[in-house]
């Protein structure tokens, strides 16, 4: 056996390599830093830090949501009902704090979303439903029991104090913003230091083989999916922190929104890969782009148009030279 | 020349895979290319099939410069190359597989003529003399008719050049006989110009007319197949004496009376003749069988991948409802046959591959993993098992072949299990490595693990195993001491009908 | 006459919250009365709305009363239902039938007015002179059409008043914080003076408004539910435009049984509409909010 | 070669198996079967034609677009902006229908809606942005150059005459139904006899074996992707003809609609798998549903609620006894 350790010209080679490879990376960081330079500079209010707290808060809940969503399409699946839970969450924490307490509509809040997690992890992993049909039927199915509850009413009545947790502000900083970062931060945490995440990453990459090697692949999976249950209940309790009412109806678009924000981060929906700051990335882009063209004042029948454009060229600088470099 | 390869270099991202490779290879000629584990001959193999557009250097067809941008133009120029990775799709039948991309046209325009396909393709084994199931998908097949399937693929093709990456790396001595006539064959009448990739030195030497041996990206030199022995060649491919540690460092040899380390009872896999099986602490038992004996099948069993009656035990400890992760606990680990589809995280990191059985168990209090360990034991197992890359963060799938199997068996080895059932441990791994892996198996056992390895290298079975089991149609049919063992009484009785043993 | 009789009632969706009270005075008055009431959801889809009109027709129900995503698009089917000899009236979304297709009335209100009347507020908020940014719904509901068709003929006769600024929130109470707070940033002090919002959504809008200090900006809204009213109260929001939903289900059953009854000459066609007020802090007290309370 | 053939005991069981598991493989279409028949005879109304062609007529849509969306699915892909392309196919048709003729609108209608399908296919296998953010981007600016076109007005003004397409019926066959069975039919044909249908599976399969195997995956990429416009188009061209205006906000349903039909059918996301029966049972078993659901006069409240129930029963069975085959 030829120990290759002997050869540092190419151990040196290796790591230039390397840092190349690691740059691009990052080409969608780059890409966002570049726009974010051209609103800058370009669109009046922009670059105010009351405008970027504005952005932060408003995009937090998403960027919550993404975490959770993240986990899911790591392992290869996602979570359609990631809406219907913060629906559920944001009506069940109103209910509760307008007729018990505070502290209980929270909790209770997180548990109904955490179990409605489990219940999706359930039908996947030990049923064996793909995740599109089981998160599906249970968004509609939580969205229905919702209706049924509240005849589509909102549940109002909650204490303005409550907007605190979705409008306030520690010093400069929105509160969603830094529930947000902890909850990104928990993620990456989990992703980074625990069994269950490094689980997650095998599980992603090849179930039969993260099988065969004695992990329990079904309780990874429902774990994931109870973490995004849970999370997007979290996101809930901040909606409704910022709306004040509890509407049966609202978050319909969480999901389609966290995927994308996932996706655009650069996370192939194929699964085995993806980093939190993927979508971080991805929330803060579609953020920042939705933020700019209402600044500048593009008429609302132009602004799908041109979000659609923004998406594809940005995305497909990114794509396109991560394909030239499949190539090898 | 059929084909001149010239100063062929290719780097990915920036690291440097060939450097400067000359390559030829004329008409009717059988020209063998070895390597260690990583020294390129796939790379180079690829940039002839045109799977990367951004190699440096020239390549010749009958003189001819050419541009191979895309797998097309390869194969429009008659290169069939089967490569060492299956490439085959799981849901279509073998007959649709071996016409894959060649099917033949219906009497409508834009139409299949599915009939014909099939009756092509099974003329197409036939004549190579091979029995393959044709309606059957091929995600059914074990390695073994999945590699058939390919070399029928490959073979059936109006080939001038035909690449041939490690095709008998899973295939059991029956097949390869086969093989290699109809490489002889096909060289001699068709003259076909085959290039002949592989780990077996004896079977290199038989067979090539000429050999081109590669280290480190670079061709070392190109001589005539006759001019070398085993020993020289394997000196040359690895560039240093390794004849020392391709001697057993002692054989494991548990003693008679040793602790049983697997005990399996009446285990019968839908209705089938029940198997019974024990294994020693520090025994290593050598399982034998033809293709589609049932090996693999018996082995998921075990570990309770696939669905079976009986009793099996663990370090004297009855495993009850048995699935993987459990039989993973009780300490009986297994590894598959097929490293890409059911062995690997491809897209994980050598790392994570390599933890991922020892995770919970060894490397983690209360789900958290101490990241310290987890790299120790990564880069632990990179050194014993010589993988390389030695980057514990490289992605499996930009291995080579060779070094995924080893990453695999580290995988297994870094549990520290009780029990460790070898599919085809060492396929595709190169002369020296093969040694290591070798005595890494032995280390395991002397160290008190039970050893069952599948294989279809009768030479190491005989080389490796305290005692060889037989199992035909999916039956246990015999059982020997390795002393009353030869290569011929072995091969008679893997091919002997159940029933008769 | 009227026992017994099976209505089926199409809504063009009814999980949006506006419809429920609606639903709840419609259910009560036909079940007082004896009918036998079918609610289904319309999906806020034409096509699915299209299906199930021509399910009622199947089930042979004895009127049909529909609340369409579009005027005209329903039409097709009104044809059939008529051809089938099942009476249909049109509820709170307007039928178009100046081709012909034959209702018993349209019961609701004008959106159309209803933008007017918000028009009215809006003068009454900033005078004359003013600029104003408008909030709009979901771009292509009728509701945002028509409002918005309405709002804009009042302020025509109105020059002084210019809108700067249209963005769509889609009827949703966070897009329309997220607008309103773009709005604030871009328009400093002075810079707007009022903010209109087709529906309700703007309400958190408006509180974070006052919370940052910008009590120059006038918010003017559309319905009235609970926080509407609280934010009135309160003098966050300066006023709104009460559709009342509650009397609309009341009256369509009411109007279906005089049709029953023979006495469709008693019902006022082609429109009964119903009262639309204005409301603000004068006059808040007077009107409890129309669904939430 | 040593064949297996000498054991034949062993093989006539394996057959034996191969016979059940071929037959477990309907247990959908069976489950769909039984639920039927309960229907017919427990739900009032429900067992008559005029309901049965009205269920045909105003699934047929939904199902037109499923053909074309199986097939971006077995590919390994699928396509969010079906919706857009149906508006824009309805929204174009109407207006060329008023202001030229009708065939030109017709003609029109479903060029365009090829050519939006060809550009997601452009950017799908030649840029390499995966088919989740390409779809949903291209169905945002679709939408968006509605919105400026028409300022999210309807088109009003097509001739009565022309809602034969979408609500007349043939002798007593809804003409949608008719229209709907010729696009399954061309989708089955086309897999079943074509190259493209063949080389669709292999992409899906695998798409390295693909590549390496000669196939050109990029134009089987593109053409499966413009088919799915053109049958978005064709779609929208009945539902104009359903309608009778041009509707810019209408059709947002379809892309998640078309993907659980084929998904509950059976069809995995993953590729390489999926026959059009599924894509057309899919559709008929959701149809189906909600039509009985709407017949006993279920709260709409509730429906959604019992919906979700419902096909996570259905498609529960048929997972489950997938999974415990898969164990063998
Ligand atoms: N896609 C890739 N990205 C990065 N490195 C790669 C990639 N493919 C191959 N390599 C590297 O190129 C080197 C040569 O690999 P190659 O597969 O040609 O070896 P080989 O001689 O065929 O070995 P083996 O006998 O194990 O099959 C290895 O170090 C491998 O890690
Ligand atoms: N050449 C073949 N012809 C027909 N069936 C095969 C063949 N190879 C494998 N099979 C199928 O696989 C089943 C068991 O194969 P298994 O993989 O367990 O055997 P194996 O001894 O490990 O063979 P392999 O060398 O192919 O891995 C057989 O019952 C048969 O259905
Ligand atoms: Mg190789
Ligand atoms: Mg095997």
């Amino acid at each position: 056996m030829t120990p290759v350790d002997g050869d540092s010209a190419a151990i040196r080679r290796e790591k230039a390599a390397w840092r190349w490879a690691s740059l691009s990376t990052y080409a969608l960081a780059i890409i966002f830093v570049l726009l974010l330079i051209g609103f800058c500079l370009w669109v009046p209010h922009f670059a105010t830090w009351a405008n970027f707290a504005n952005v932060l808060q408003r995009n937090s809940i998403i960027g919550i949501v993404a975490c959770g969503m993240l986990l899911m399409i790591v392992t290869g699946g996602f979570d359609l009902s990631v809406g219907a839970v913060g629906a559920m969450s944001s009506v069940v924490a109103a209910a509760l704090i307008v007729q018990v307490s505070m502290p209980l509509g929270i909790v209770a809040a997180l548990l109904l979303g955490l179990a409605v997690g489990v219940v999706n992890g359930f039908f996947i992993a030990k049923i064996g439903i793909n995740p599109f049909v089981t998160t599906l039927a249970t968004q509609v199915l939580v969205t229905g029991f919702l209706f049924v509850g509240t005849a589509a009413q909102p549940v109002y009545g909650v204490p303005e104090s409550f907007t605190v947790l979705g409008l306030g502000r520690i010093g400069p900083i929105p509160i969603p913003t830094i529930i947000f970062a902890a909850v990104a931060t928990v993620t990456w945490a989990i992703l980074r230091f625990t069994t269950l995440g490094h689980y997650i990453y095998i599980v992603g990459g090849n179930k039969t083989a993260a099988r065969l090697a004695g992990i329990n692949v079904d309780r990874v999976i429902l774990t994931t999916y109870a973490l995004g249950g849970l999370f997007a209940a979290i996101a809930g309790v901040v909606l409704l922190g910022q709306t004040n009412i509890g509407q049966p109806a609202s978050a319909a678009d969480w999901p389609l929104t966290a995927i994308a924000a996932v996706v655009v981060g650069g996370v192939p929906l194929s699964g085995g890969v993806g980093q939190v700051w993927s979508a971080v990335l991805g929330t803060l882009l579609l953020g920042v782009i939705a933020n700019a063209l209402n600044l500048i004042g593009v008429s609302p029948f132009w602004q799908p148009a041109v979000t659609g454009a923004v998406i594809l060229v940005a995305v497909g600088l990114d794509s396109y030279q991560r394909k030239q470099r499949e190539l090898r | 020349m059929l084909l001149e390869m010239r100063d062929i270099r290719k780097s990915f991202s920036g690291v440097q895979v060939l450097r400067g490779v000359d390559f030829s290879l004329k008409a009717g000629e059988i020209h063998a290319l070895v390597g260690h584990n990583g020294a390129g001959k796939s790379t180079l193999m690829k940039v002839l099939g045109g799977n990367y557009a951004d190699y440096d250097g020239e390549v010749r067809l009958d003189g001819e410069e050419v541009r191979l941008g895309a797998p097309r133009d390869a194969l429009q120029r008659g290169v069939a190359i089967i490569y060492q990775d299956f490439s085959l799709v799981p849901d279509l039948t073998v007959a649709e597989n071996i016409a894959l991309g060649r099917e033949p046209r219906g009497r409508l325009s834009g139409t299949i003529a599915y009939g014909r396909l099939r009756d092509r393709s099974k003329q197409e084994a036939e004549r190579l003399g091979i029995a393959l199931p044709m309606d059957m998908p091929v995600r059914r097949l074990g390695v073994g008719a999945q590699q058939m399937t390919e070399i029928v693929r490959a073979c059936s093709q109006d080939v001038r050049i035909l690449v041939m990456d490690e095709p008998t790396a899973r295939l059991a001595p029956a097949e390869r006989e086969l093989l290699f006539a109809t490489m002889r064959r096909m060289a001699a009448e068709q003259q076909v110009g085959i290039v002949y990739i592989s780990h077996f030195l004896d079977e290199v030497r038989r067979l090539a007319d000429r050999i081109t041996i590669m280290r480190d990206g670079a061709v070392v030199e190109t001589g005539a197949g006759s001019s070398y022995t085993v020993d020289s060649l394997a000196k040359l491919l690895v560039g240093h004496e390794i004849v020392a540690s391709l001697r057993p460092t002692q054989a494991g040899g548990a003693a008679d009376g040793a602790r049983e380390a697997l005990n399996v009872r009446g285990l019968s896999i839908h209705g089938r003749p029940p198997i019974d099986l024990s294994i020693r602490r520090g025994e290593i038992v050598g399982l034998a069988g033809l293709v589609g004996s049932g090996r693999t099948r018996f082995a998921r069993a075990l570990i309770g991948d696939v669905r079976s009656a009986g009793r099996v035990e663990v370090g004297g400890r009855l495993m009850k409802r048995r699935n993987p992760e459990r039989a993973t606990r009780y300490g009986l680990v297994l590894t598959p046959e097929d490293r890409k589809a059911s062995g690997l995280a491809l897209t994980s990191s050598v790392e994570a591959n390599i933890v991922a059985s020892a995770l919970g168990k060894l490397l983690a209090t209360a789900g958290i993993v101490h990241p310290g360990s987890r790299a120790r034991m990564a880069l632990d197992m990179i050194q014993r098992f010589a993988i390389r890359p030695p980057a514990r963060k490289k992605i499996v799938g930009q291995l080579s072949g060779g070094n995924a199997q080893k990453v695999l068996l580290a995988r297994a080895v870094a549990s520290r299990p009780k029990v460790m059932v070898l599919d085809q441990p060492t396929a595709g791994v190169d002369i020296g490595a093969k040694a290591e892996l070798h005595n890494q198996i032995r280390l395991a056992a002397q160290q008190g693990a039970g050893i069952l390895v599948i294989s279809d290298d009768l030479d190491e079975l005989l080389d490796l195993s305290d005692r060889i089991v037989v199992m035909t149609a999916g039956a246990m049919s015999g059982s020997f001491r390795k002393a009353e063992l030869t290569r011929a009484s072995l091969l008679a009785n893997m091919s002997r009908l159940p029933g008769r043993a | 006459a009227q026992q017994g009789k099976r209505i089926g009632f199409m809504i063009w969706n009814t999980s949006v919250p506006f419809y429920s009270n609606l639903i709840k005075t419609a259910k009560e008055t036909a079940e007082k009365n004896g009918l036998k009431l079918d609610l289904q959801s319309g999906n806020g889809d034409l096509a699915t709305q299209i299906s199930i009109v021509q399910q009622f027709i199947a089930q042979q129900v004895d009127m049909i009363l529909i609340a369409p995503s579009d005027p005209k698009g329903i039409v097709p089917v009104i044809r059939q239902a008529t051809a089938a000899n099942i009476p249909v009236m049109a509820v709170n979304t307007k039928a178009d039938i100046s081709t012909g297709a034959k209702v018993v009335t349209y019961v609701g209100v004008d959106d159309f007015v209803f933008g007017q009347r918000q028009g009215d507020l809006v003068v009454k908020a900033v005078g004359e002179n003013g600029k104003i940014a408008y909030i709009l719904g979901k771009l292509g509901t009728s509701a945002q059409l028509d409002r918005e068709a309405g709002l804009m003929d009042t302020l025509k006769k109105h020059p002084g008043i210019v809108v700067v600024e249209k963005q769509a929130a889609d009827w949703d109470n966070s897009k329309a914080l997220a607008i309103t707070q773009d709005f604030l940033s871009k328009y400093p002090q002075g810079a707007v003076n009022a903010i209109v919002d087709q529906g309700p959504e703007g309400v958190n809008g408006a509180n974070f408004a006052v919370g940052a200090g910008r009590t120059d900006v006038k918010f003017i809204m559309g319905d009235y539910p609970l926080d509407v009213r609280n934010a009135i109260i309160k003098g966050t929001v300066y006023g709104t435009v009460d559709q009342d939903p509650a009397p609309q289900g009341k009256v369509a059953i009411e109007d279906a049984i005089l049709s029953f009854a023979g006495k469709g000459d008693q019902i006022p066609s082609p429109n009964h509409y119903l009262d639309l007020p204005t409301i603000t802090k004068e006059n808040v007290e007077k009107y409890p909010a129309a669904w939430g309370g």
